[in-house]
């Protein structure tokens, strides 16, 4: 065990899989000279050149989309969209050729892409820097959709991801780049497969995912104060889900709240309450509730932002309501 | 804009292996359209009659190694590439026996054998895996040219200026050419660009282009040759606008308000088929036997490929989610 | 009455629009000298002359922004973007501007815009032009969406979109252009805040939108040969979503299954199925179901898109698994 | 390059005010670093320290009717363009006084008083917008400019060819203001562009445009008034170059790996405001007590629009969702 930042554990990860793999190259704006947005490719330039610390222009389409070509062509990129909320621009390269390729040329072509990028809000960045979109990506079929929330995560879902031979979309809660924590420098036990019990309980299953997970376990704790015993599930993989690990949880504790950062309407939390009534409807003591962000473009103001955001707070009374 | 060669200066055999090349394609197409009317090809079709100078012309100066990007208008550049009409029919029709496993249909043709990467059905979105597929060639220290086809509409998407940008910048071999046939749809080009020469777009991007009579199938062939050998110099992309005309309607669905007959008429006696035989003949170059014989050929063809899709198998419905991604097994390998 | 396409009846809605107020215009790929790729403006052009049918280049992220920014300018613009596929490369401009203005602007600005497009598949388009992402539309705070599944619908819901002080989204699916049905005349009864009953029945709620109204409606009635009576809720409104219609519906059956084209994981059936466990738990008798695309890229034989696509004969057997 | 009128040719009181304009933006931002700093203002802050000649001249020839759409850099462009200082503070400090109610922060500011329609975050964002506001006042046939801001960055987004395309190819009356200020966040001009030259880009979309020192406030002012004259004229778009540079972080989280010193202290040889008096007292048209008034104003400035900014309230937490859309009962009025 050793212990790093999350953004240092990202940095570890990309320059193992630089030195390792003569495929791999880091492609996306300002991971170069400037050193990455969050400074997780601080460095790599310099080791290991402008050819494979590769700059890009504003052009996110066609940098996404050069990713999945360069994928085809035999490399094995990990392209860099510095936030989701640029990302939008590329969605369509997503969407309709890294996602459709595989099947749509009857499994000839494969695109072992990976694309990075921060996701969520909290740092008063307002309106159009403050989203988190992981629901949507999560929606569409032929990707994979990883939310690292630890630093140990962070450190080994890359290689994980760069071992994958379909494309798989990354995302880095941009509250936890300084966040401190310990790596498992054997990298056992971190799959693409399986969610992850952060905290095993009887009375409640708490599931979430990304930023939020650090949030749910604040909450977990008051709720031990308060005599509620929670367990905490990071879904750590958004697609494909693994709930066979969430309706275990149910199955023991018959109460869920999920939490998500993500606007409620069309939220993933939506798609996991609907995945358990529909497999663990029996169960179910109480309705499964959710707790995410407030249905408004995010303010800049701290106060407004935090209101908008889930908080320990709202998950602890939206437990109180479904438990006894 | 280039000027042809003179037929003179052709072999007897590379004259009839472009007038073959553009015939088979035109007849390949006719059945198609012929085809969709029976039902037996279904939801789009976008036919390339009176464009088939510009594939024909362009895999010329093209090898097995380079790597070829084309739009949902693509039946001429997979049949140029050498992609088997059997397997291409049947991709139409959606038999499992076709090129895509006939999941793709008319606009996504693939063949890895080939390196043709398909058929993009987005306007403007083959372009950038065109860059990075040279991307790719460039890291990997490979000398290949991939070749990306795109209409004079994806001009107007962001997606152009972008890739255009990127393969110069970043000094990428990527031979780009425009199928300029003065339609987007049913838009003309210069109702939907304010500045209509297409080269200049490429210049301020730091992109070498000229534009080419794309209904002469040797201007084509002389400027792609020309293009290629440059880019394979430099490892610099390169730009042709070649001037062309779509004789049919944008695809099955069209009315073709847009247009008048009298236009389309005008430009079909600039048929690439019909102009190339007529100078061959009169380069001494073309019989009536020998036009006969690759008539013949190019039916026999056409017949042949629609017996492969006849006979192909649909694929069962217990393989829909086949390939969405690679299954967890296949992964362990 | 009178009886006309649900093509025709957005025509008729377009040139009474373009009639009543000189502020409104169309703008769009091929809306003009085309007549519009679904020939929903033929004749327009004609009609009203070019600067108000406008023939945009393809360049969906700026025409749609152009949109915003003319209605910003106190224009009634009515964007035309062909389908649902290419509104990916306009999606920024819709997430960031149109949807964000308001709020952002402590609510000086207003933007007026309705953005037209249409969805689905059906018409063995293959993988890159038969999406329906409606899903992603209603999860966007800041905007109304809209889909009518009726032709009476598609007459009025226009007129009634270019009423908002704020952008609506409005979803025709293709499949529907040729079908033909009653239009009430006077317009009465068409608002944009209630779901439609389409089918009283007591049995199960089925609920659904769009071009799966018909395949639902078509299941009720083999439901009922075989002793089931049917509701089936048409939403018509997808943001906001009237619940409360609903929630009454559960109230009478006590079952429910969602029939919703967009792909099964993160769609818009799941959050329906969350809000009716979170409002109505106690009402269900069994779990909600739901009935969705499969999840893969569209492929181009009929046979398979069939097989991806909801039918009435899987809606039939999804309500007998939870019936009786 | 256009080059400079001859200050002799100011009168002083033009001179004093353009001055005046740079200086008070000056103030202005280097208050909000020290804020920024004490943690008052809070997200992300870009300033516009060195490029105030820009916003400066260029508002000289605009009008209250006429329409400005800006970036996330846009302190400069909102003063300039007579917005309340003691608004525009509150709004940095996230205060219900300020000119978004708040919501916006330094990178959202608006005032549709002066029409001034923000305050975009994402690169390349606004300038559909101006397009639209631009195809608005054609369709009403108003004679207005809409005058877009933008950096050199976004000349690499595909909306920069879509917009210019559109505006050329509609003949709207947009003034594209390109900031070049050498910089994309980290990344040199010549780093993300192939062709640097800007002007390049616009004609090959049909737009006019011209190249302009954006450190000398005379020569901006100068091409600014003649581009708003030939869009008035013609209600054709123009585009200008300005050429510039940043003298501080890109924001406030910007270690500045990517130049050097040396660089940034060589361009602060060429400061705007230090530039300009020292023309103005070479000319006579500016003494030192001139100069000392000035200054004393514009710090007097600051401090009232920091006292604004600290009298306002908050926004009250159950208005987070008010303005999301308009409620039903407004919309029945
Ligand atoms: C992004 C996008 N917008 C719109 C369409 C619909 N569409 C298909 S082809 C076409 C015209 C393309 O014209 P051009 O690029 O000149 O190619 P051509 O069909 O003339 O060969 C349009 C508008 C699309 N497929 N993709
Ligand atoms: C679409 C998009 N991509 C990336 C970013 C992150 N970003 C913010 S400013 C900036 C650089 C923009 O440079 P330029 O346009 O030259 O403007 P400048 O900051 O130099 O004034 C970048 C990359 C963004 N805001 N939007
Ligand atoms: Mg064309
Ligand atoms: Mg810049």
């Amino acid at each position: 065990m050793i212990r790093m930042t999350y953004r240092e554990a990202i940095r570890t990860a990309l320059r193992e899989a630089l030195a390792a793999d003569s495929r791999v190259f880091l492609m996306g704006e300002d991971v170069g000279r400037y050193g990455g947005a969050y400074a997780c490719s601080k460095g790599l330039l310099a080791e290991f050149g402008e050819e494979r610390v590769r700059d890009a222009p504003l052009a996110e389409s066609s940098f996404v989309g050069a990713g999945i070509g360069a994928a085809l062509g035999g490399m094995r990129p990990i392209v860099e969209v510095m936030t989701v909320n640029f990302s939008l621009l590329a969605l369509d390269q997503v969407v309709n050729n890294a996602a459709t390729l595989r099947h749509m040329s009857g499994g000839q072509f494969s695109v072992p892409l990976v694309v990075r990028m921060a996701t969520g809000g909290g740092r008063q960045l307002a309106a159009q820097h403050s989203h988190s979109l992981e629901n949507w990506y999560a929606h569409i079929p032929g990707i994979t959709v990883l939310a690292p929330a630890t630093v140990n995560d962070a450190r080994w879902m890359l290689p994980a991801a760069l071992r994958e031979p379909d494309p798989v979309i990354l995302f880095e809660h941009a509250m936890l780049y300084p966040m401190e924590g310990e790596v498992d420098e054997s990298g056992a036990g971190v799959d693409l497969a399986r969610a992850a019990v952060r905290r095993a309980g009887r009375d409640v299953s708490l599931i979430t995912y990304g930023g939020s997970l650090w949030k749910t376990l604040d909450a977990a704790e008051r709720l031990e104060k308060q005599g509620i015993d929670a367990e905490v599930i990071d879904l750590r993989v958004l697609r494909p889900l693994d709930m066979a690990m969430v309706f275990a949880s149910i199955a023991r504790t018959h109460r869920a709240v999920v939490v998500d950062e993500g606007w409620r309407t069309g939220s993933l939390a939506g798609e996991i309450s609907a995945q358990i009534m529909e497999n663990a409807f029996d169960e179910l003591d109480a309705p499964v509730r959710r707790v995410c962000s407030a249905e408004a473009p995010m303010p800049y103001p701290k106060h407004l932002e935090d209101a908008a955001l889930p908080q320990a707070e709202r998950i602890v009374a939206t437990v109180r309501e479904i438990y006894g | 804009m280039t000027t042809a060669l003179e037929p003179i200066s052709l072999s007897r055999e590379r004259a009839h292996a472009l007038l073959r090349g553009m015939l088979r394609i035109r007849r390949f197409e006719e059945k198609c359209a012929e085809l969709y009317s029976l039902g037996r090809i279904r939801g789009f079709l976008h036919l390339y009659i009176g464009e088939e100078a510009i594939a024909v012309g362009a895999m010329q100066s093209l090898g097995p190694e380079d790597a070829i990007v084309a739009t949902y208008r693509e039946h001429g550049h997979a049949l140029a590439r050498g992609m088997a009409p059997g397997a291409v029919m049947a991709e139409m029709f959606g038999k499992a026996n076709g090129c895509s496993r006939g999941r793709g249909g008319s606009m996504h043709l693939f063949d890895a054998a080939r390196r043709f990467y398909g058929g993009y059905a987005i306007v403007g979105g083959g372009l950038p895996i065109a860059v990075g597929l040279a991307l790719a060639d460039k890291l990997a220290r490979r000398s290949r040219v991939t070749a990306c086809f795109f209409g004079d509409g994806a001009v107007a998407e962001g997606e152009f200026h972008e890739s255009l940008n990127l393969a110069a910048l970043w000094k990428l071999p990527v031979l780009w050419l425009c199928e300029n046939n003065l339609y987007a749809m049913g838009t003309a080009l210069a109702r939907h660009q304010a500045q209509t020469d297409i080269t200049l777009k490429a210049r301020a991007e730091g992109v070498r282009a000229e534009a080419v009579d794309g209904m002469d199938v040797l201007a084509v062939e002389n400027a792609v040759h020309r293009a290629a050998e440059f880019i394979r110099a430099t490892g610099e992309p390169f730009l042709l606008e070649l001037h062309t005309y779509r004789f049919r309607a944008h695809s099955m669905y069209d009315a073709e308000l847009y247009r008048s007959k009298e236009e389309v008429e005008q430009w079909k006696r600039h048929c690439p088929i019909a102009g190339l035989s007529q100078r061959l003949r009169d380069g001494g170059l073309l019989t009536a036997e020998d036009l006969f014989a690759i008539e013949a050929d190019a039916m026999r063809e056409v017949e042949e490929a629609v017996a492969v899709a006849e006979a192909g198998e649909w694929e069962p419905v217990e393989d829909l989610l086949r390939d969405v991604v690679t299954p967890r097994e296949a992964r362990a390998q």
